[in-house]
């Protein structure tokens, strides 16, 4: 299972410095070409209606005025996207999401889409499109979604993993529980026993380049989609299946992506823009509206969790539960399962216990964003541990040294640790300067630390060497912060060539096998160990044309430092063949040199990071300012520090930015109220410093370069690591995220009136 | 296209012809028309920034300016940003400090960021955050842009005194 | 939708008077803009007034500024003279969005748009800024405070075009000054505005005008505020005043950007704040 | 060898938390466990890793399980 740890310890050539990106000049100079970026011959404008309520049977959709309108070439419904997914809820699921099917389930929910010659006349024909509705009573909120009283959205939902198994439908899709020992036992033996209910907002993930997509299917069954997507191939696979295409034959192409933090890992608007085109028979581009995308595209969830930790003096946590409750939208989901498995991962409590309830509410279904119910699960149990440490009246850091997770501890989740990074983050920050600075007035500093799984996956990889010795590197997971770089870097380091003379890109789902999606921080772990397999692949072809070209047996040629050495007796004295050289002569020594490797990617490893933060609260206004930020990460191994960097920075700036003012607001009438960057208040420029980052290699076994995954986690300590430093800085304790400027002074006027 | 306007105009110092609706945004007629699809749609109402370009050198939203209001004026965009094969400083050192991501909003800050420096070469970090908030980026958390844009306007300032 | 670039104000004013169908006025579009690409206007006609003569110019007078109605806030930011007579309304016009709004926005337009929370108004207001307003057949002028009656309601007949907004020449020992309450440092909507505009003799406030803005369906006048401040020096106790004054005077009503508790209290803590930096504004010393 | 399951893949009628079977891979496991457990099948359905010593294999079934070997059934993870 494990890689040879020689790779593992070795000195690097290319691998761990810092080179430019090969798509760098294009994303500059402004031709680098998104999902909205591609035009087809003929091509038709696809706009999609929405439902304008939170809940509504469609008693019927007339679209004979749009279909006459001069101009306009196809009307869809869910009439024309029938359903193919014979039994698989989760499919049936997806399509009913992509187009409403009888109900609409939730405000922005597609009812109907027209593909017409130009914008104007697509608008005019949604106008056009007569829809009537019977209003159904809706919830939006998920602790009012898990009453008796509540409307049931989904008659055939019968909560999961509840025993005996409920007789009556409820919005409460499934319950889960983890953990080990007698938590009872755990509280009996505690000191100290902290107990707080939590609450985070919904929270979108943002990215700048709304979906985008250019459909193009013909009579033949044959089609192309040009994408902004995590993961082409299975766009492909879902769309051939909801749609009723060979797979072979729906040829998709990632387009360069414009963000996606897991809100691109799944379909939305592109079947529909496959059934306009199919009926048109005229290529359609769809590209959502910021409205579109904040109503009707993947956020995460919202939640409500209840923590209770007990500790005895010397800081030992003898016992913590925590039962969270989160929605996953219009649909059911796993969410507060991960947040399960997530909640202690950081630490090692001999009696812990999670359980997750997952809801069902009339919102956008919920899609992945970073490290998917990790963070608001760290922002309820880190807050406790700092509450905790208070009362007790140790260091939050060493308390959380005390308790941490380390290689053999058992996950809450059942496994054992392998060897794992928490215990040397903590360490890092406590001797990091930054712990050490003075702080000013209405000033306070918070630590926090989170978790995120790895995964790996299926993975294909192409290397084709030109006779000029240069290289192309075919990759199939989408490139969505720089990996490109990272992957030709690989396989300059293992070829010993140069890396300018490797060049990545992503190729379409015709050129390659299966990749899953970049997700789970997965698009250098798992290419990147595919990546090394194809170049030695490549290596040992290299060797029997070298051995070829020498007439010596194979077995006595060596490849080091980019080129072939002959050893051996009666040979040992020949000129070493570079990589150049035995390239110039393959077409007379057997043809075109390639390397290729298909793996399932298993074994990831984990993410752990510890963040500190310096917050700044003004206590007339509530309004709080990050005036310092460090993020502590273990990276396994740093491919491009650069772009670890990057992940790392960019992470906790969305994590920020959930804490202090990201939030989704629904009114009474079930209706997101911001669907729109104005009142969907991401962080811009001027409300950060600089973002220090400190990556630490703790190496994974299971990786050749010990690789970890280091996409994600940077999201999950942020929104506790500021409610500790406002804690720190005003005395409140923040239990309602995002800890907006209304929400901090309500609070600080609490404590003050409370005395 | 209903009511089309013919609109004569100069794009990064080009002279350039388009028809548009006389409803058609700037943003809209410049990358569907024109072809420079550089200018990115982030938002279309302004708050983005994806779509800067600068219009008789005002930095401005493409998304709020009506296609035909181009009418007569200079429009400069992120294709008109490198010269006779040289790229800009502000788009080596982006590519140097991997001031990018996604890029998807690079070439408003790029735009942006060229309008602070024509203004003010030497930019404390404070005015450049504060010149660059009107582009969002969910990437990077800016971090590597604003250290691209000190170390672009350093280089500039070298470039000058020579 | 019909585009029309007339060569003068009054020839504006007759093409929407004249107009049967729905008709806008286009100055910077920063607003308008936004209405079209939400659906929320179709127009029938556009009358686009930047090409009118003088109309993107700041003219220094005697009596003190005329600002056509198309200059943007970009201009205003750079003009010397208003920076140095009304730093409050140039604070107020340069906090109205980015740089790239600020290339385009203008004082008339925030002040058409009549949102409750545009940030120039209750600077405008408090500085006794008048809108010069061109109708087909005649010419009148209306202070600013009497230009907006309602969330998106004017006083503005139909045809009638503001052309200019004009600002005195400053009283010596004047300091006025623009505070507002957003969750980030940009690109949000103001929560809360408080615009104070003061005159002192011999140390003491003479006279004063409290503006707030994003508190009540329009921009408004607090008597009381100013008459806390009125012979002060700005003590502690006045201050209290002033606050006090302004949270009473607030109707402000709960959204998305903010409660009625949170707005009221917070005005009182901004006029505290803008009152200072009026103050040491016109020369006074605290 | 000793398979434990995480709370939310415990069968209906199944085993609680741990039982034995005798299986040399992930795939042998996994027919072991739905022959004992039909209500397994929908769980698998949903998507079930694999720890191994702590190590997750998420999709490779013929992986070989090493006798003694800790092996834990957990729910299949997505991410962002």
């Amino acid at each position: 299972m494990g890689h040879d740890q020689k790779y593992v310890d070795k000195k690097y050539e290319v691998v761990g410095t810092r080179f430019n990106r090969p798509d760098g000049i294009d994303k500059v100079t402004g031709k680098a070409r998104y999902g909205a970026d591609a035009s087809a011959p003929g091509q038709l404008v696809g706009r999609v209606l929405r439902s304008p309520h939170a809940h509504a049977q469609i008693l019927k959709i007339n679209t004979k005025k749009a279909e006459q309108l001069p101009g306009v070439k196809a009307v869809v419904t869910f009439e024309d996207m029938p359903d193919l997914t014979s039994g698989d809820q989760g499919l049936a699921d997806i399509l009913e999401n992509c187009m409403a099917r009888g109900r609409a389930l939730y405000d922005g929910h597609a009812v109907a889409a027209v593909a017409a010659v130009d914008e104007q006349t697509a608008a005019k024909a949604l106008k056009l499109i007569d829809v009537k509705y019977k209003k159904l009573p809706h919830v939006t909120d998920v602790d009012e979604a898990m009453l008796e009283s509540a409307p049931v959205i989904h008659q055939r939902i019968i909560t999961r993993g509840v025993e005996p198994a409920p007789t009556k439908p409820s919005n409460i899709s499934a319950r889960t529980q983890m953990g080990y020992g007698d938590v009872d036992a755990g509280f009996a033996e505690a000191d100290v026993i902290v107990e707080k209910t939590y609450k985070t907002e919904q929270t979108h993930q943002g990215y700048i380049e709304p979906h985008a997509c250019l459909a193009s299917v013909n009579p033949d069954g044959t089609a192309e989609l040009w994408v902004t997507t995590q993961g082409h191939f299975v766009f492909r696979n879902v769309c051939a299946s909801l749609l009723g295409f060979d797979i072979a034959k729906l040829k998709v192409t990632s387009s360069e992506i414009g963000g996606g933090f897991g809100g691109k890992t799944h379909v939305w608007a592109e079947p529909v823009a496959l059934a306009l085109s199919r009926k048109a028979n005229r290529p359609v581009k769809l590209v959502m509206g910021r409205d579109e995308v904040f109503r009707a595209t993947g956020p995460t969830s919202s939640t409500s969790i209840d923590v209770k930790m007990g500790a005895k003096k010397d800081g030992t946590i003898t016992a913590a539960v925590a039962e969270m409750r989160y929605q996953g939208g219009a649909f059911p989901g796993n969410w507060a399962m991960l947040a399960c498995m997530t909640a202690f991962a950081c630490y090692d409590i001999k009696n812990n216990k999670s359980i997750g309830w997952d809801v069902i509410v009339n919102r956008p279904k919920v899609a992945a964003y970073r490290a998917p119910s990790a963070p608001m699960a760290a922002f309820a149990v880190e807050s406790t541990i700092d509450v905790l440490a208070k009362e007790i009246g140790v260091s939050p850091i060493d308390m959380r040294l005390k308790n941490v997770a380390r290689e053999g501890t058992v996950a809450p989740y059942g496994p054992t640790y392998g060897p794992i990074g928490i215990e040397h983050t903590l360490q890092a920050v406590k001797d990091h300067p930054h712990m050490r600075a003075k702080l000013k007035k209405n000033q306070g500093r918070g630590v926090a630390c989170g978790f995120w799984f790895n995964i790996g996956g299926q993975t294909c990889t192409d290397l084709n060497i030109g006779v000029d010795g240069t290289v192309n590197l075919a990759l199939g997971t989408v490139d969505v912060g720089g990996s490109r770089s990272s992957m030709a870097m690989i396989a300059a380091e293992e070829l010993g060539i140069p890396y300018e003379q490797v060049r990545a890109n992503i190729a379409d789902t015709t050129s390659l096998g299966h990749n899953d999606m970049t997700e789970g921080s997965r698009g250098t772990f798992s290419s990147g160990m595919a990546t090394v397999f194809a170049a030695r692949d490549a290596i040992n072809v290299l060797k029997q044309r070298a051995a070829k070209m020498w007439g010596v047996p194979e077995e006595d040629v060596i490849w080091e430092n980019g080129q072939a050495v002959a050893t051996g007796e009666g040979h040992g004295n020949l000129p070493p063949l570079s990589l150049k050289e035995i390239a110039a002569k393959s077409g007379r020594t057997g043809g075109p040199i390639a390397g290729h490797n298909e793996v399932t990617a298993d074994g990831a490893g984990m993410g752990f990071a510890s963040h500190i933060c310096d917050v700044e609260v003004d206590p007339e206004t509530g309004r709080s300012t990050i005036v310092r930020y460090t993020v502590v990460q273990d990276a396994g191994k740093a491919i491009n520090p650069d772009y670890v960097e990057g992940q790392f920075q960019g992470g906790a700036t969305q994590g920020i930015g959930w804490a202090l003012n990201e939030e989704y607001i629904y009114g009474k009438d079930g209706c997101l109220q911001n669907p729109g960057f104005l009142d969907y208040r991401i962080p811009v420029c001027s409300d950060l410093p600089f973002i220090d980052t400190k990556i630490l290699e703790v190496p994974n076994p299971l990786h050749p370069y010990g690789v970890r995954g280091v996409g994600e986690t940077s999201i999950v300590p942020p929104l506790a690591a500021v409610g500790n430093a406002i804690a720190n800085a005003t005395g409140v304790r923040m239990t309602h995220a995002p800890m907006s400027p209304p929400r901090v002074l309500a609070a600080i006027d609490d404590l003050e009136n409370a005395g | 296209m209903s009511n089309a306007t013919l609109v004569s105009t100069t794009v990064n110092g080009d002279p350039v012809q388009f028809a548009c609706p006389t409803d058609e945004s700037l943003m809209t007629a410049l990358r569907d028309r024109v072809g420079l699809t550089g200018v990115k749609e982030g938002c279309g109402t302004g708050d983005c920034g994806a779509c800067s370009i600068t219009l008789d050198g005002d930095l401005v939203c493409s998304c709020l300016v009506l296609g035909v209001e181009a009418e007569g004026r200079e429009v400069a965009t992120v294709e008109g940003l490198s010269a006779d094969g040289e790229l800009h400083p502000l788009q080596q050192k982006f590519i140097d400090h991997a001031a990018l991501q996604c890029g998807i909003c690079t070439p408003g800050f790029l735009v942006a960021a060229k309008a602070l420096l024509d203004r003010n070469p030497n930019p404390s970090e404070t005015e450049i955050r504060y010149a660059l908030a009107g582009n969002l980026c969910r990437c990077t958390g800016y971090d590597k842009i604003v250290h691209a844009v000190q170390a672009a306007a350093k280089d500039m300032r070298k470039k000058k005194r020579r | 939708m019909r585009y029309a670039t007339p060569a003068s104000a009054k020839e504006a004013a007759g093409l929407l008077s004249k107009e049967k169908g729905a008709a806008f006025l286009l100055a910077g579009g920063t607003d308008l803009l936004v209405k079209l690409k939400m659906g929320m206007v179709e127009p029938d006609l556009v009358v686009d007034i930047k090409r009118i003569p003088k109309i993107n110019e700041i003219q220094t007078s005697a009596k003190g500024f005329t600002i056509g109605a198309a200059v943007s806030g970009a201009t205003i930011g750079q003009h010397k003279g208003l920076n140095a007579a009304w730093p409050g309304v140039v604070e107020a016009a340069n906090l109205i969005g980015s740089d790239q709004i600020q290339g385009r926005a203008t004082l008339a337009g925030n002040l058409c748009n009549a949102s409750p929370a545009a940030d120039s108004v209750p600077a405008m207001i408090a500085a006794g800024a008048k809108a010069v307003i061109v109708g087909p057949t005649k010419k009148r002028t209306l202070p600013v405070e009497k230009v907006v009656l309602g969330p998106g309601q004017t006083a503005l007949a139909k045809g009638e075009v503001i052309e200019a907004i004009t600002l005195p020449k400053p009283e010596p020992r004047t300091g006025d000054a623009y505070l507002r309450f957003i969750p980030r440092t940009e690109m949000d909507i103001a929560v809360v505005g408080v615009a104070i505009s003061l005159k002192l003799e011999r140390g003491v406030v003479k006279k004063a005008r409290v503006v707030l803005g994003a508190v009540a369906p329009t921009a408004i006048i607090v008597p009381a505020a100013a008459k806390a401040l009125v012979g002060s020096k700005l003590d502690d106790a006045a201050l209290e005043k002033l606050a006090a004054a302004c949270s009473a005077a607030c109707n402000p009503i709960d959204d998305k950007r903010g409660t009625i508790e949170y707005r009221t209290r917070v005005a009182g803590v901004l006029a505290k704040r803008a009152a200072k930096i009026a103050f040491q504004r016109a020369g006074g010393a605290l | 060898m000793r398979v434990r399951l995480s709370g939310s893949l415990q069968p209906t009628g199944g085993p609680g938390s741990a039982f034995e079977v005798h299986a040399e891979t992930i795939a042998q496991l996994m027919t072991a466990l739905v022959d004992r457990y039909p209500d397994f099948q929908q769980m698998l359905d949903r998507g079930v890793a694999v720890s191994i010593d702590g190590q997750i294999f998420r999709d490779d079934w013929t992986q070989l399980i090493p006798t003694e070997a800790e092996v834990f059934l957990i729910p299949r993870i997505e991410g962002g």
